[in-house]
């Protein structure tokens, strides 16, 4: 088990040396000059010159990057020249509303989905399932910035229920909160619960399907053991990957969604600092997004050991 | 003679699927005694294993339909609700099936689905029921029952596997037990230690055994009584001795001749039975092995023969069983 | 109309020089730890030896996991052997490089046991026999066609079923049409790998026949791979019964059966239940389960189920001792 | 082969066009029978004749400005009203679906080729397996707009950058598909025989594995073309996609959000248009996966 941990972990240093060159390289080899670019037309080759100087540019790339990376595995990812603040700083500012976004995106869908992607599968081919199954499919059709601008016109403009835009921390009352975060956290939700209905439906439909189903009717157990014991624990080792993986399109998704309520979080950031050619706090951010993805999913593959004994013992394919 | 244990009267089991209604067995009757093997024998497709799994009705509700009468101790079984069929599974008639491995839930320990299914019709505390799985454990000679029952499937080999199995399936002390090709997936000095048990637990608890088989061999090693199964019908009923000293049906005639022996002249061709085995969804007017029998005629083709009875111990469904 | 078998003694005679001759051969799959360490090896097959004579059928019997499949993979080489060598025509074929052995290579065919997954779903049956030939590059298309019709017929498969595609065929026939993709380069030597184990009775009767009268019309050797030895019995003139990677007796088949040598060989024959109510044969039976091949038992292999277990059996490894003519088996009790 | 065919397997020839006759028959009944794919294909087309229709029959441009009829409400005279500038949004919109089609259509193709190169290779090199997953985990590991939007800002937005860049988002999702697919292929006997026979790695690999991973290769298609236009609208949206004043059904909700207060037609048609082209997509993927499961085959023959 231990062994199965330290692979995973050990695993992950190629992807992120991959991650790393790919987002320096992607900024790097821009056409045109990042300094002029960010200084504008109306600088002198002076000012280009000493910002380069500043920026480190006029080194060989190999080095530049050497420079970066030694940078990133201290901790510094660098400075935001619009903001002037360290990127770890800005980052961190904005991570607020994005996070408190995702969890409640992530929590409405997983709340709303299961349950629902179990009862089609228990009921399947019925009126019930059809209806699940139509709803998922819709949801999934619609992106979250759009949703947010249909919630937005309908409780918004047309109820006025809820604020139309605009953010209130935390730290001014959860209801405060809340009130600004209910319909972001919708239009990003629903595509992610219909994902993930979709998943626990055909993942259980697997697994009901099974002799060791069978084995468990055979045995006289009642069907809410075999619903619930048997067949949930096998299939949440494909609801637990999906959702990993589509952490990443949670991230996405916030970012979309945030500039359609006006979030001041990572997506503005990220939409201002290229704005602003602000190169090093759209490399840092993208940096801790990919960070904190693959730290997600390195949670879930834990959990595949916890609920699949086999994988304690050995990878599996 | 005794009263009957199980009685399957004319079972008819049919599937609804996209291309229509799909009959897999058709008019199946047999009996069971408590202490006595029934073996079914047949080929792929013959619908000997659906006949298991109709018993126990553990095929998909919803596209499967069950006519005719299975009465379990006189009472017809299909008319039971699904709380009533609860109690009856695992309880009073358990079944195992072929392939431990994938019968297994891969996640849970040995000995956490034995104690289910014994928690699931008795009451009893957790040591209680712990204790009653090693010991069933152990009837079935596994090696160190103690250690297996901590143990997850993967981690035993597949004659352990089976034997798990059967423990699990006879832990509540079952009046019947439906063997669905319980060795097939085995090597033979398994196979032979797994049979062995089998028999042996059959005598202590007097249990009656329904064998499922392709192999006319292990009919012929366990079996006080067999049925002959092809295209979803009953083609010959009989007793052990009987069955392979007079077989009746062509069918059976050839498939006896057709196995190669471990004795014998083997420089001779093998006999072969002509043809394949038509689908379901085709089956022939007449007798359904007309097409491949040797001594069909126009009588054959057109309609189908009954099942007779040749003497008290011995049926068969062929219009000519007299003749060839 | 199928002709007479000749006796097989005196075909033996005849032909008394092997055609492939396999020495030591031995193939271990290393295991790794998850970091990547070599912690260990599967002893697949360790130390085999035979000879395969020309128009005769060999008989690779034993259990699941004993390494008779990865010893048919070898000689094709499908697998690369650890060690050993196997003789064909002077030449060792497992020293060959892979250009040269593409030469030689539509000489070794193989049969395989699965008919489900051994023919492309997506490709016509007519495709399946002719893709053969146009990777060795034999004849004109209109040759290939030719030529695959006739495999048809020659299998039992009607002319018009070849653009059907395998879907449409049950076990036995794509069995059949497996064995005429095999034939359609005229092979020397053909693997039959488990040829008919999942075919139901009724149908691998049919096939063991075809399988013994194709032998004779293109003059085949076998190698013939079973764990059922009543079919190896029915099909092959010696047999080599495999246990955890070793052979351990080899006799040609009516002696290996009237007077069967090795414990383990006799424990195998008893554990057949045999069609016959009337018989109830005395079993010698073995304990237990077959040993991981990655720790194999020191000393005799078998020595850890045998009922006649001796103390030295668990330190010597017994070797092959010839019994009478031709009859090998590998066991401390024959000393 | 035809004219290779020897005179007396004529006969032979034709049952083999008979067979295709009646295989294709089988496959339109089936078809038609699969009411996801029906509903799916259905939406397709009717979306695919209406832009092309409208396009051809159309004498509104979208670039027209017309500012005394600024955010007018839809009328017989602008059916979906006008936008801020007073350009017809019918037009727009139009004009906008032919742009987000095709940006989304060119990424699906190209994805679609790489994606199956890769996957196919990967899945029978173990060496360059090894390179080339772990690359696609690094991709795979960006959220997949800050991918695109980085992209797009470095190279700037325009709408062949706008193909690059989901290009380069979705190929390893594509990637891994057909190596997972074509691993399991691999593993097949009839690979095993080919091997056997001494076919050679490119017969094998495309003769051979590459038709065996064609449905879940063709449903993933329809997954990617959806998911393309959902990335084009967002990045358009965004404002670092199809740039201004150029329509694409994503920088037309970027300009109606400005005045979602009093402009609802700005959201709500390119908003359907975008749900029907995805809903149609998604359902005839869903649909074709039914059809082109094997387990289904079988049950119908």
């Amino acid at each position: 088990m231990k062994g199965y941990f330290l692979t995973r972990i050990l695993s992950l240093v190629p992807v992120l040396l991959i991650v790393s060159v790919f987002v320096f390289f992607l900024i790097h080899l821009t056409p045109g000059d990042p300094a002029s670019v960010i200084l504008g037309p109306q600088a002198t080759p002076e000012e280009v010159e000493q910002l380069r100087e500043q920026m480190g540019l006029n080194l060989p790339l190999y080095q530049q990057f050497f420079e970066w990376f030694t940078g990133i595995l201290r901790g510094d990812l660098g400075w935001s020249i619009s903001q002037n603040k360290s990127v770890i700083n800005a980052f961190f500012e904005h991570l607020g509303p994005t996070l408190s976004l995702a969890v409640l995106a992530q929590g409405i869908s997983i709340v709303l989905a299961i349950p629902m992607g179990i009862i089609a599968a228990k009921k399947r081919g019925t009126k019930i399932d059809q209806s699940v199954m139509v709803v998922a499919m819709l949801g999934l059709a619609i992106p979250s910035f759009l949703l947010g601008l249909l919630l937005m016109q309908l409780f918004g403009i047309k109820l006025q229920w809820l604020p139309v835009a605009g953010y209130e921390p935390l730290s001014s009352g959860l209801w405060e909160h809340l009130k600004h975060m209910i319909m972001p956290a919708m239009a990003l939700g629903v595509i992610q619960t219909a994902v993930i209905v979709r998943m626990t439906r055909s993942s259980m439909l697997d697994v009901l399907s099974t002799n060791y189903i069978k084995t468990a009717y055979a045995k006289g157990l009642k069907e809410r053991i075999i619903y619930y014991k048997h067949a949930l624990r096998n299939a949440s080792i494909a609801i637990i990957t999906v959702l990993g993986e589509t952490f990443g399109s949670l991230i996405a998704g916030a970012v979309v969604t945030e500039t359609v309520f006006n979030l001041p979080g990572i997506g503005q950031l990220v939409m201002n600092s290229i704005l602003r050619r602000d190169y090093e706090v759209i490399q840092g951010t993208i940096l801790l997004a990919v960070v904190s993805y693959l730290a997600v999913n390195l949670v879930v593959d834990m959990l595949y050991g916890v609920i699949d004994p086999r994988v304690r013992m050995s990878r599996k394919g | 003679m005794q009263e009957s244990l199980l009685e399957v009267k004319n079972l008819k089991t049919s599937f609804s699927t996209e291309s229509g209604v799909v009959t897999a067995v058709d008019g199946v009757t047999f009996t069971v005694h408590a202490g006595e093997t029934l073996g079914v024998v047949g080929e792929s497709g013959c619908g000997k294993s659906v006949t298991a799994e109709s018993i126990l009705q553990l095929l998909n509700e919803r596209t499967t339909k069950y006519e005719g009468e299975i009465n379990y101790k006189g009472k017809n079984i299909l008319t039971l609700n699904k709380k009533q069929m609860q109690q009856i599974r695992g309880n009073e008639i358990a079944m195992i099936f072929q392939d431990a491995m994938t019968s297994l839930n891969p996640v849970f320990t040995i000995g956490d689905q034995i104690t289910e299914a014994i928690t699931a019709h008795m009451k009893m505390g957790r040591k209680e029921a712990n204790k009653k799985a090693i010991d069933m454990l152990s009837l079935t000679g596994i090696s160190s029952p103690e250690m297996r029952f901590h143990e997850y499937p993967y981690e035993i080999s597949g004659g352990m596997r089976q034997r798990a199995m059967i423990a699990m399936a006879l832990v509540c002390r079952p009046n019947l037990l439906i063997a669905d090709e319980p060795t097939t997936a085995l090597d033979v000095t398994i196979q032979a230690q797994i049979l062995e048990v089998i028999n042996n637990i059959k005598n202590e608890l007097n249990m009656g055994i329904v064998m499922i088989t392709h192999d006319l061999g292990v009919i012929a090693e366990v079996c006080t009584h067999v049925v002959v199964m092809y295209l979803g019908q009953v083609i010959e009923d009989a007793d052990v001795e009987s069955l392979f000293s007079n077989p009746a049906h062509p069918y059976t005639k050839g498939l006896l001749q057709c196995i190669p022996q471990i004795d014998g002249d083997r420089s001779r061709q093998l006999y072969t039975i002509e043809g394949i085995v038509p689908s379901l969804d085709n089956v022939p007017k007449g007798c359904r092995f007309s097409q491949r029998c040797p001594h069909s005629d126009a009588k054959c083709l057109n309609e189908p023969p009954l099942l007779e009875e040749i003497n008290d111990k011995h049926k068969v469904r062929c219009w000519h069983y007299d003749k060839i | 109309m199928l002709q007479p078998y000749t006796d097989v003694e005196n075909k033996k005679q005849e032909h008394a020089k092997p055609l492939l001759q396999v020495r030591n051969l031995k193939k271990y799959f290393p295991i790794t730890s998850s970091l990547g360490r070599h912690v260990g090896d599967v002893k697949s097959v360790d130390g085999v030896d035979f000879d395969l004579y020309e128009q005769q059928t060999v008989g690779l019997v034993g259990e699941s996991g004993c390494g008779k499949s990865t010893t048919g993979r070898a000689i094709l080489r499908l697998t690369d052997p650890t060690e050993g060598e196997a003789i064909y025509n002077g030449r060792d074929i497992f020293k060959l490089k892979e250009k040269e052995f593409h030469k030689i290579r539509k000489d070794f065919q193989m049969v395989f046991q699965d008919p489900h997954s051994s023919l492309n779903p997506k490709k016509r049956i007519g495709e399946a026999i002719i893709e053969p030939m146009k990777i060795h590059q034999i004849g004109t298309k209109r040759d290939q066609m030719d030529r695959a019709m006739e495999l048809l017929l020659k299998v039992g498969i009607r002319k018009d079923q070849f653009y059907r595609y395998p879907h449409e065929f049950s076990g036995g026939q794509r069995q059949r049409i497996g064995l005429a993709r095999a034939l359609a380069v005229n092979p020397k030597i053909v693997v039959c790998d488990e040829p008919v184990s999942a075919l139901d009775v009724s149908i691998q009767s049919q096939v063991i026949n075809l399988l013994k009268e194709i032998q004779e019309n293109f003059q085949l050797t076998y190698l013939f791979i079973s764990h059922d030895l009543s079919v190896v019995r029915h099909m092959a003139d010696q047999i080599c019964v495999m246990y955890l990677g070793k052979i351990v007796e080899r006799a040609p088949t009516d002696e290996l059966f009237g007077h069967p040598n090795h414990p383990y060989t006799r424990a195998l024959l008893s554990a057949i239940p045999l069609p016959n109510p009337k018989i109830k044969n005395e079993r010698i039976v073995i304990k237990g389960d077959v040993p991981s091949p990655i720790h194999p038992p020191s000393g005799c292999v078998f020595h850890t189920r045998c009922p006649f277990v001796m103390e030295r059996c668990k330190q010597q490894v017994p070797s092959m001792k010839e019994l009478t003519a031709g009859h090998y088996a590998a066991c401390h009790l024959n000393d | 082969m035809g004219v290779n065919v020897p005179i007396e397997n004529r006969d032979i020839l034709q049952t083999k066009t008979q067979l295709k006759k009646e295989r294709f028959r089988l496959f339109v009944r089936r078809f038609l029978n699969n009411r996801l794919a029906l509903i799916g294909s259905s939406i397709m087309i009717f979306l695919l004749l209406f832009v092309s229709f409208s396009l051809l029959f159309m004498n509104s441009s979208p670039l027209e400005i017309d500012p005394a009829n600024r955010l007018h409400a839809p009328s017989s005279e602008h059916w979906f009203g006008t936008d801020t500038f007073g350009r017809d949004l019918f037009s727009r919109v139009v004009h906008g679906g032919f742009v987000s089609l095709a940006v989304g259509f060119s990424a699906t193709i190209i994805t679609a080729i790489i994606g199956m190169i890769i996957g196919l290779y990967a899945s029978y090199y173990k060496f360059l397996d090894h390179i080339l997953m772990r690359i696609c985990d690094g991709l795979l590991a960006f959220p997949d707009v800050l991918l695109a939007i980085a992209i797009t800002a470095v190279l700037g937005p325009r709408p062949i950058n706008v193909v690059i860049a989901i290009t380069v988002v979705k190929i390893p999702t594509m990637a891994r598909i057909v190596r997972s697919s074509a691993l399991v292929i691999k593993e097949q006997t009839y690979i095993e025989a080919l091997k056997a026979q001494g076919a050679s790695s490119w017969r094998t690999l495309w003769m051979h594995i590459a038709p065996n991973t064609l449905s879940p290769y063709i449903v993933q298609i329809t997954n990617v073309f959806a998911s393309a236009i959902i990335l084009e609208a967002g990045l358009s949206f965004l404002g670092a996609g199809v740039p201004a004043p150029e329509p694409s059904w994503g920088n037309i909700l970027y300009d109606g959000k400005v005045v979602i207060f009093n402009a609802w037609w700005m959201t709500f048609f390119p908003g359907v248009f975008i749900v029907l082209s995805v809903l149609g997509l998604n359902l005839f993927g869903d649909g074709l996966r039914d059809l082109l499961d094997p387990h289904t085959n079988k049950a119908n023959k």
